[in-house]
C-alpha cells in the first residue's frame, strides 16, 4: 500500500504553495520596469545565475552573513534551512533508492519511514538511515536554540527580538512541531517494526518496551503532516514568506536591479525577504542608547507588511545606515524608508491598501514636479565671474563650527591655491536636508539654484566641509567638476606634495560620520591624512561599524535629550582608549559629540583643524621671511 | 455701491477666540518642545532662510500659537529645513519639526494636496 | 555680667525681617522691644499659601519666624504703632499708640512694605469688573482650596497680568518688584494643577527669573503645565456683554495687537515702601530713595546702615525682595547693630 | 461690573464747575453742522437756568484742526488762544466755556505748557501785544460745555418732560457714551471723571433716567484723527475706527450714542450712512441706525423742545425711532421748514428716516 489520507494535509500544503510562489514570482516580475525586465531575462541565462546559486546557497542555506554577526544565531538558521534542505534531498533519494518504485511524490519521500516501516535494517540502508537520523538531530539541536532564543533571546546573545502577531505565533508553532512529531512518529514505527537508527531506533525500542508502539504512531504521522501543511498553508501571510521571497531577490539583486526612488516588486520583494530577525533592532542606536524601541527597519517593514501607516516611523530613523550594512537579507532600508519619506502620510481610507497608495503617491508626486509652484522664489541667481581653482563651500552646519572653514581657509593659503570661498556670507542649504525629509521637489529647487552657482565659477574643483552636501552633491548634482570632502583634497594635496606638515607626536582616534562613510564609502582618505600627521588608534567602532552621534539631520522627531545620549553613549565608545584627540570630519558630528563632552573626553577636531596644526613651522616662517628680515640678521650686520 | 475713494481695513488685531488653533493643537500633540520657546530669536538669527527673505521662525513659533494661520501658510514654506536652528536652540526645541509639522498640519486641511 | 544686656533695641516690623533679627540679636544678648502694627507677628508671609520655587507650605516659614522670635529677652507688643521716633544724642525715644517706650541705644527699621493699590491702574478695571482680583487674593482663594470666578463656576481661561504697579512710570514706580515673575509663574501652576481644564495666559513685560530654580520653574511651567506666555503689557481691560473680561495687549513677539476673552485677571501688585513706614522715616528725618524705598548708606557694603547713627534697616523696606534676601538682610542687619553698640561702648570705656 | 467702584474713581476726579459767568467759544464744526446745539446751549444758560453767558463776536477759531495737521505752528496757535484769553479778560470773565473738544485740548494743553514752561507764557504775551497791543490773564477755569451741562443736569432733570425711558414699558433707554480723547485723555484731571471711567455724559444720561451700556470698545477713538480723515484716501483708517466700536455696541442694541465731541458726533454720525452705504450694513436694532446726538439735542429732548429746532434733522441717522420710544411728539411736515417759513430741500439716503 503507497497511500494513506493523513499524507493530504502535506500534499494540499505544498502544492499550495508552489502554485503561489511561482504566481507571486509571476505577478511581480510582471510589475518589473522594462529595463528591469531585460537586466533578469540576461541575468537568468547568464553569470548572475551561477552567482545567485552560490548565494542561495551561502546565504539563505548556509546563513553566513548571520554567522558573522552572531555565529549561535547563524547554526540556528543553518541547522533549520540546511537541515531541513538535506531532509528533503536525500529523503527524495532514499524513497527514490530503496523504494518500489522511481520518481515518487514528494509525500512518498516525505513519509517514507511510514511506507517502508522495515528499510534501513541492515547494509547500506542501515548506514543511510543513519545519516538520515543525524540530520534529523541536527536540526533539532537548531529547533531547540530557536525555542530557548523565542524565550531568553538574551542568552543567544541578542538583547531584542522582534515581537510576533498572532498567524506568525501558528505558524511558529506548527514549524516547532514539524520536527519533534516527526521524530516520534519515526520512533514509534521503527520501534514497531525494530528499524531506525541511533536516535529513531533507540528512541522507539525505548518506547515500545512500554507503549503500544504500532498504534501510537499513526496519530503522529497524522500531526507530522498536518504541521507541515499548516505551515505552507499559512507561509504567506507570516514572516517565514522570506525563505521563499529570498530566492527571488536574490535572483533580481545579482542580475543588478536596485531599489531606486519609488515602490515596485522589487521594493516589495525585499519588504517581503525580511525576516523580521531583529539584527537591526541590536544594530539601531535609538534602541541602544535612546531606548526607542518601536521604530527600527524590522519593525518598519512588518508596518509594511501589514499596510500600517508607518509614515510616522520612517522618519523617526537616523538614516545612519548601520542597520543597512548588518542586514543579513541585505535589503535597501534606507532607500525604503525614502520611498516611505517622500510619499508622506497615508490618509484614513488609503492606510489599508498600502501598496497601491505607494504607486499612486509616487505617480502623484512625479505629476506634481510638473504642476509644481515655486516656494524659493526669493532666490535670486548668483553669477560667480573670477574663476578660481577651487571652489569651496563650507555649508550651514560649517558655520557652526566656524574653526573648520577658518583651518581651511589657511590650509588654501598655506598652499598658495586660487580659491573662493562661495557662502562665506552664509550657505543657500545644499538640498539634502530637504531629502531627508522626503521633500524631494523644494530640494530640486534648491540644488538647481547651487548648480547655476556652481556653474557660473568655473572652477576645476569643488570641496565642501559637510558629508551632507557632499552626499547630495555627489548623488543629485550634475557638476562639471570634482567634487571633493576636505578630507580628500587635503590628501590630494599631501600627494602632490604641495602641503607640508610636520608629524604631531599625538595620538588621535577617528570617527567615521554616517553621510561620509556609510553612506559615500569615503572611509581611507581622513585616516590617510592622519596617517602623515598623527599616530592613530584603532577602535572597535570603525569604518561599516561606527556609531552615529545622533545628531544626524535624518531623524525628524528625535529630541535634543536623546540625540544627547547617543552622542554621550557613542562618545564613551570612541574615547574608550585614551588619546589626546577624537577627529572627525562632520562638522554635525563634531558639534554633536561636543556636546556631550565630558570633562576627561579628548579634544574633538576635524581633520582639517588638525591638520593646520600640523602645517610645519618652516612653511610659515618662509612666509615670515619674505615679510620682514628677522632681528638676528640685523644684529649680523651692525657688528 | 458708491464709490468713496476708500473703504474699511481689516484690523490686524490677531483676534484669539476668533482664530482657529487647530494647527498649534496638531504641533503641542506631536512636537512638545514647542512650548518650550522663549522667542530669543536665536533660530531667526541664525537661519539660511532669514538672509534672503524675511522668513523668521520666532515669529513663525508665535503666529502658530496665536492661529494667524494666513501668515504662516506665507512663511512656513520659506524654511530649508537645514536644521541650523535646531542647533542653536537653548531651549532645545526641536525646530525643523515644527515647521516639518506645519507644513504636514496645513497639507492635512487641504486635504492631503501633494 | 556683660554691658550688652542691659543694651535695648526697638525693632520696627514682626515681619519676616523684623523676627529673624529679632531672634538672632537676643540670641547675642540684647533686650529687644518687637512692634507689630498687625495682630499677629509674621508680616506678609501670612497671605501666601505656597512659596516659590519649591512651592513649600508657607506656614512651615511662619513657624521659623514664631519660634525665632519665642525668647524671653524680647518682649513683642502687637496691635501697636509707632507714631515717632526722637533721638537724644544716642538714645532714641520711641513713641507708639501705647505710649512711649524710652531709652532704645538701637532701631531697627523692619517695616516691609505695602502692596500696590491695584485701583490705580484704573484700566484694569479693579473694584469694577467682577472677576479682576489681585495675587493675594489669588491666594487666599487657594488657601479656601478652591479658584472659581464670581458666577461661581470654574473658570475656563485665567490670564495674569505681570508689572502692576512696578517698572511703570504712569504711577510713579520705577522700580522692579523682582517676586512678581516668579510668584505668577507659580500661581500659573497651582490654577493648572487645580484645575486641570483651565487655560492660563501669562502677560510679561521680561521673565526676571533671578532666583535659584527661578528659571526652571517657568520651564517647568511651559514643559509640563502648558502655561502659555505671550509678551506684552495688558494695555485695558473691559467687560464684553457676556461678562468676560476682554484684555488687550500688543503681542510684541508677533508685533501685532492681540485680544483675548478671560475669566479670571490676577493683577500681580508690586511692592512698595510702607506708609507706616515712611511716616516713622519722617520724624527721623530718614532719606528717602527715588525707588521709594529707604535709602541706604552704600549700596554695596552698607545695605544695612541709614543716614542715622543707630538707625538700621532690615528686608524689603530699602528694596523688594523676596524671602530668602529679607532673611539674609535681616541677620546681616545683626552684625551692624553690635559692631555700632561695641563702638559705642568703646567711647564710654576712652 | 460694581458701581461703587467707577463711583470711587468719579470722586477722584471731581473738577471744579462755577456756576455762572462763563465766556463762550463757538466750535467750527458744530455751529455748521449741528447748529441747533450751540444755540440751545445757549438758550438753556441764559434762558431757562438765567447764567450770565457770553460770547464775543470777535472770537475766531482756536485753529486746532491746523494745529494738529501740522499746518498751524504751536507759537501760532498759542498766540490765537491768547487773543481768545485777552478778550475774556477784557470783559471781565474768568471761566472759559469751550463748545469744542478739539479747542478744550488746546487750551488745556497750552495752558499746561505756560506752567511748565514760563519763558512760553512770556513770550506769548509778547507775541500778542505786538500783534494786537492786547494783554490777557490765564483764565480761572477751563470748561467745556459738556461740564456746563453736566454741572446743571440736575436742574434739567427737574424740568423734564420725556425721561429716557420707553414710555410704553417704562424701562430706562439702554445709551451709548462717547467722550472725545481730547477732553479727557490728554488731562484727566481736567475731565469730569477722568480718563478710564469719565462721568460727564453718564451723569448726564442717568439723571435723565437712561442706562449706560459698557461695551468692550468704550474707550475707542471715534477715528477722528484729523490727518486720516483730511485725505480722502485715508478716511478708510478713520471709518474702521467707528466700525470697531459699532461692532462692539451692536450686541448691547443701544437706542443712541451721546458724545461730547463735535469731530465724534459727526463722524458717528456719517460714518453709519458710508458704511450702510458700502457694506449694507447698519447696527441698530431691526436694520436702523444708532442716532448720535449731542448733549445739548438730548437735554433739549428731555425737556420738551421741539426736536426741528434742536436741530436733530441735520444728521445722518435720524431720531424719530428714539423718540417714539420716549413718546415725543413731533410733526413730520415741519422738518424741514426754515424759520422764515420757506421749504428747505429734504436730504437723500437719510437713514431711520
Amino acid at each position: 500500500m503507497q497511500f494513506d489520507p493523513f499524507v493530504i494535509p502535506f500534499n494540499l500544503g505544498l502544492y499550495f504553495i508552489i502554485l503561489y510562489c511561482v504566481g507571486t514570482c509571476i505577478l511581480w516580475f510582471r510589475d518589473l520596469s522594462r529595463t528591469d525586465k531585460l537586466r533578469l531575462q540576461r541575468g537568468f541565462f547568464g553569470r548572475p545565475f551561477v552567482w545567485s546559486l552560490r548565494e542561495i546557497f551561502m546565504e539563505s542555506l548556509i546563513h553566513r552573513k548571520i554567522f558573522k554577526v552572531n555565529p549561535v544565531l547563524g547554526y540556528m538558521h543553518m541547522s533549520l534551512a540546511f537541515g531541513w534542505f538535506l531532509l528533503i534531498v536525500l529523503g527524495t533519494i532514499e524513497a527514490d533508492v530503496f523504494g518500489d518504485s522511481h520518481l515518487n511524490p514528494p509525500s512518498k519521500a516525505i513519509f517514507f519511514r511510514f511506507f517502508n516501516p522495515e528499510h534501513g535494517a541492515e547494509g547500506f540502508a542501515r548506514g543511510y538511515s543513519f545519516i538520515m537520523d543525524i540530520i534529523l538531530a541536527f536540526i533539532l539541536s537548531g529547533l531547540m536554540i530557536a525555542i530557548i532564543k523565542r524565550f531568553w533571546s538574551r542568552i543567544v546573545g541578542m538583547k531584542k527580538t522582534t515581537r510576533l502577531k498572532t498567524l506568525d505565533k501558528i505558524a511558529l508553532a506548527s514549524l516547532w512541531i514539524i520536527f519533534p512529531s516527526r521524530l516520534l512518529a519515526e520512533s514509534f514505527t521503527c520501534g514497531a517494526a525494530g528499524s531506525g537508527s541511533f536516535l529513531t531506533g533507540t528512541l522507539g525500542s525505548f518506547f515500545a518496551d512500554f507503549l503500544p508502539s504500532s498504534q501510537m504512531a499513526y496519530p503522529f504521522w497524522w500531526l507530522y503532516s498536518l504541521s507541515v501543511g499548516v505551515f505552507f498553508i499559512l507561509l504567506p501571510r507570516t514572516r517565514y514568506m522570506h525563505i521563499p521571497s529570498e530566492l527571488f531577490l536574490i535572483f533580481l539583486r545579482n542580475s543588478g536591479v536596485r531599489t531606486g526612488d519609488k515602490y515596485g516588486s522589487f521594493a516589495e520583494a525585499q519588504v517581503y525577504s525580511c525576516s523580521s530577525c531583529g539584527i537591526c533592532i541590536d544594530k539601531c542606536q535609538l534602541n541602544s542608547s535612546a531606548g526607542i524601541n518601536n521604530v527600527q527597519s524590522a519593525y518598519f517593514i512588518k508596518g509594511l507588511k501589514r499596510n500600517d501607516d508607518v509614515y510616522d516611523i520612517s522618519l523617526n530613523c537616523l538614516m545612519c545606515g548601520r542597520c543597512e550594512t548588518a542586514c543579513p537579507v541585505g535589503i535597501e532600508l534606507g532607500a525604503l524608508r525614502m520611498i516611505q519619506r517622500r510619499a508622506g502620510e497615508a490618509p484614513e481610507d488609503m492606510k489599508t491598501i498600502w501598496t497601491g497608495y505607494m504607486r499612486e503617491r509616487n505617480q502623484k508626486i512625479r505629476n506634481g514636479l510638473n504642476n509644481y509652484t515655486k516656494v524659493f522664489k526669493y532666490l535670486k541667481p548668483e553669477i560667480i565671474d573670477t574663476s578660481p581653482e577651487v571652489l569651496y563651500f563650507a555649508g550651514c552646519m560649517t558655520h557652526l563650527s566656524p574653526g573648520i572653514a577658518s583651518s581651511m581657509e589657511k590650509i588654501f593659503e598655506a598652499v598658495g591655491v586660487n580659491y573662493l570661498f562661495m557662502d562665506q556670507e552664509g550657505s543657500v542649504c545644499c538640498g539634502r536636508p530637504l531629502m531627508l525629509a522626503g521633500k524631494d521637489r523644494e530640494a530640486r529647487e534648491l540644488i538647481q539654484h547651487n548648480t547655476s552657482t556652481i556653474w557660473s565659477s568655473g572652477a576645476k574643483i569643488l570641496v565642501t566641509s559637510c558629508p551632507i552636501c557632499l552626499k547630495v552633491f555627489t548623488e543629485s548634482y550634475h557638476l562639471d567638476l570634482e567634487v571633493l570632502h576636505h578630507s580628500q583634497y587635503i590628501k590630494t594635496l599631501i600627494d602632490e606634495g604641495r602641503l607640508d606638515l610636520k608629524f604631531l607626536n599625538q595620538t588621535v582616534v577617528y570617527h567615521d560620520p554616517c553621510e561620509l562613510g556609510r553612506g559615500l564609502g569615503i572611509y581611507d582618505e581622513p585616516r590617510e591624512v592622519l596617517y602623515h600627521i598623527a599616530r592613530c588608534q584603532k577602535t572597535a567602532y570603525e569604518r561599516e561599524n561606527a556609531p552615529c552621534c545622533g545628531g544626524s539631520l535624518g531623524n525628524m522627531q528625535l529630541d535634543s535629550r536623546k540625540k544627547t545620549l547617543i552622542a554621550s553613549d557613542a562618545l564613551y565608545d570612541l574615547t574608550s582608549s585614551s588619546s589626546d584627540y577624537l577627529i572627525t570630519s562632520c562638522p554635525l558630528c563634531r558639534k554633536t559629540l561636543r556636546k556631550a563632552e565630558q570633562n576627561d573626553t579628548p579634544e574633538i577636531l576635524d581633520v582639517a583643524e588638525l591638520v593646520v596644526k600640523a602645517i610645519s613651522d618652516s612653511a610659515r616662517a618662509e612666509k615670515l621671511y619674505h615679510e620682514e628680515p628677522s632681528e638676528e640678521v640685523i644684529n649680523v650686520e651692525t657688528q | 455701491m458708491k464709490k468713496f475713494g476708500f473703504s474699511s481695513i481689516k484690523p490686524r488685531v490677531i483676534d484669539y477666540d476668533r482664530n482657529n488653533r487647530a494647527v498649534m493643537e496638531y504641533i503641542m500633540e506631536n512636537e512638545p518642545s514647542f512650548a518650550l520657546c522663549i522667542g530669543c530669536g536665536g533660530c531667526a538669527a541664525t537661519c539660511s532662510a532669514a538672509q534672503f527673505t524675511d522668513m523668521s521662525l520666532r515669529k513663525l513659533n508665535i503666529l502658530i500659537k496665536r492661529g494667524e494661520n494666513d501668515e504662516v501658510r506665507r512663511l512656513m514654506n520659506k524654511c530649508m529645513l537645514c536644521g541650523k536652528c535646531t542647533l542653536v536652540c537653548p531651549r532645545g526645541v526641536n525646530t525643523r519639526n515644527v515647521i516639518f509639522l506645519t507644513q504636514q498640519a496645513f497639507r492635512k486641511l487641504d486635504n492631503y494636496a501633494v | 555680667m556683660p554691658e550688652q544686656y542691659d543694651r535695648h533695641i526697638i525693632i520696627v516690623g514682626a515681619g519676616a525681617a523684623g523676627c529673624t533679627a529679632a531672634g538672632q540679636l537676643a540670641r547675642e544678648g540684647y533686650r529687644i522691644s518687637l512692634i507689630e502694627k498687625e495682630n499677629e507677628p509674621g508680616g506678609k508671609v501670612i497671605n501666601w499659601y505656597q512659596l516659590f520655587p519649591d512651592r513649600r507650605k508657607s506656614e512651615e516659614v511662619l513657624k521659623y519666624l514664631r519660634d525665632e522670635i519665642d525668647n524671653p529677652l524680647i518682649n513683642i507688643s502687637l496691635n501697636t504703632t509707632v507714631e515717632s521716633i526722637v533721638k537724644e544724642d544716642d538714645r532714641f525715644i520711641v513713641t507708639t499708640t501705647r505710649g512711649v517706650l524710652t531709652a532704645a541705644d538701637a532701631i531697627l527699621m523692619a517695616t516691609g512694605f505695602d502692596l500696590f493699590k491695584p485701583e490705580r491702574k484704573e484700566e484694569y478695571g479693579y473694584g469694577i469688573y467682577d472677576d479682576v482680583i489681585t495675587s493675594v487674593e489669588l491666594e487666599e482663594k487657594f488657601h479656601s482650596g478652591t479658584v472659581l470666578t464670581s458666577k461661581g463656576v470654574a473658570p475656563e481661561r485665567v490670564g495674569i497680568v505681570h508689572c502692576v504697579g512696578s517698572r511703570d512710570e504712569k504711577v510713579g514706580n520705577f522700580h522692579c518688584s523682582k517676586v512678581c515673575c516668579v510668584t505668577a509663574v507659580k500661581q500659573a501652576i497651582e490654577i493648572r494643577e487645580m484645575l486641570p481644564g483651565t487655560e492660563v495666559f501669562c502677560f510679561y513685560m521680561d521673565m526676571r527669573m533671578f532666583g535659584p530654580y527661578y528659571e526652571e520653574l517657568y520651564r517647568e511651567a511651559q514643559e509640563k503645565w502648558g502655561v502659555n506666555f505671550i509678551r506684552g503689557k495688558v494695555s485695558e481691560a473691559s467687560e464684553n456683554i457676556e461678562g468676560r473680561l476682554l484684555v488687550k495687549v500688543e503681542d510684541t513677539l508677533a508685533g501685532k495687537p492681540l485680544k483675548m476673552q478671560v475669566d479670571l485677571l490676577v493683577l500681580m501688585i508690586g511692592m512698595e515702601n510702607s506708609l507706616s513706614g515712611k511716616k516713622i522715616a519722617g520724624s527721623l528725618d530718614l532719606e528717602i530713595g527715588i525707588n521709594g524705598f529707604f535709602s541706604v548708606l552704600d549700596n554695596h557694603y552698607g545695605n544695612n546702615q541709614s543716614n542715622q547713627a543707630g538707625v538700621f534697616f532690615a528686608g524689603t523696606c530699602t528694596a523688594a525682595m523676596n524671602i530668602t534676601d529679607t532673611i539674609s538682610h535681616a541677620r546681616a542687619s545683626v552684625v551692624e547693630i553690635g559692631r555700632y553698640l561695641k563702638s559705642k561702648e568703646k567711647r564710654v570705656v576712652l | 461690573m460694581k458701581l461703587e467702584g467707577k463711583k470711587r474713581i468719579w470722586k477722584e476726579f471731581q473738577k471744579e464747575i462755577p456756576d455762572d459767568h462763563f465766556f463762550f467759544v463757538r466750535s467750527c464744526i458744530r455751529q455748521s453742522f449741528f447748529p441747533g446745539s450751540e444755540q440751545f446751549l445757549i438758550k438753556l444758560l441764559r434762558e431757562e437756568l438765567g447764567k450770565d453767558i457770553y460770547e464775543d463776536p470777535r472770537h475766531t477759531t482756536c485753529t486746532g484742526i491746523g494745529y494738529h495737521s501740522d499746518v498751524v505752528p504751536f507759537e501760532t496757535i498759542q498766540t490765537v488762544v491768547a487773543r481768545h484769553f485777552a478778550l475774556a479778560t477784557e470783559r471781565g470773565y474768568k471761566d472759559i466755556l469751550i463748545s469744542c473738544v478739539t479747542s478744550f485740548g488746546i487750551y488745556e494743553e497750552i495752558v499746561e505748557t505756560w506752567k511748565h514752561f514760563p519763558e512760553t507764557l512770556e513770550k506769548t504775551r509778547e507775541y500778542l501785544y505786538k500783534a494786537t497791543k492786547r494783554e490777557f490773564e490765564v483764565p480761572r477755569t477751563i470748561l467745556h460745555t459738556s461740564d456746563a451741562v453736566y454741572k446743571f443736569k440736575d436742574e434739567i432733570a427737574a424740568r423734564m418732560k420725556y425721561p429716557l425711558v420707553d414710555h410704553k414699558t417704562g424701562e430706562p433707554l439702554k445709551a451709548v457714551e462717547h467722550i472725545g480723547c481730547h477732553y479727557s485723555k490728554m488731562f484727566p484731571k481736567y475731565g469730569v471723571g477722568g480718563a478710564e471711567f469719565p462721568h460727564t455724559l453718564v451723569g448726564m444720561i442717568e439723571s435723565w433716567g437712561g442706562k449706560v451700556i459698557d461695551y468692550p470698545e468704550r474707550r475707542h477713538c471715534c477715528g477722528f484723527g484729523f490727518r486720516q480723515y483730511l485725505i480722502q484716501a485715508d478716511r478708510g483708517y478713520s471709518m474702521s475706527n467707528s466700525k470697531k466700536k459699532f461692532e462692539s455696541m451692536e450686541p448691547y442694541k443701544p437706542e443712541f450714542v451721546l458724545a461730547n465731541c463735535p469731530g465724534c458726533t459727526m463722524f458717528m454720525d456719517k460714518w453709519q450712512y458710508t458704511l450702510k452705504e458700502q457694506e449694507g450694513k447698519t447696527y441698530g436694532v431691526n436694520g436702523q441706525g444708532i442716532p448720535v446726538l449731542t448733549y445739548e439735542e438730548l437735554a433739549g429732548l428731555v425737556m420738551g423742545y421741539d426736536p426741528w429746532e434742536l436741530g436733530v434733522q441735520y444728521h445722518m441717522v435720524q431720531s424719530e425711532p428714539l423718540m417714539d420710544k420716549m413718546g415725543i411728539p413731533y410733526d413730520k411736515d415741519k422738518k424741514y421748514i426754515a424759520k422764515d417759513g420757506s421749504k428747505l430741500i429734504a436730504p437723500k439716503n437719510l437713514i431711520n428716516a
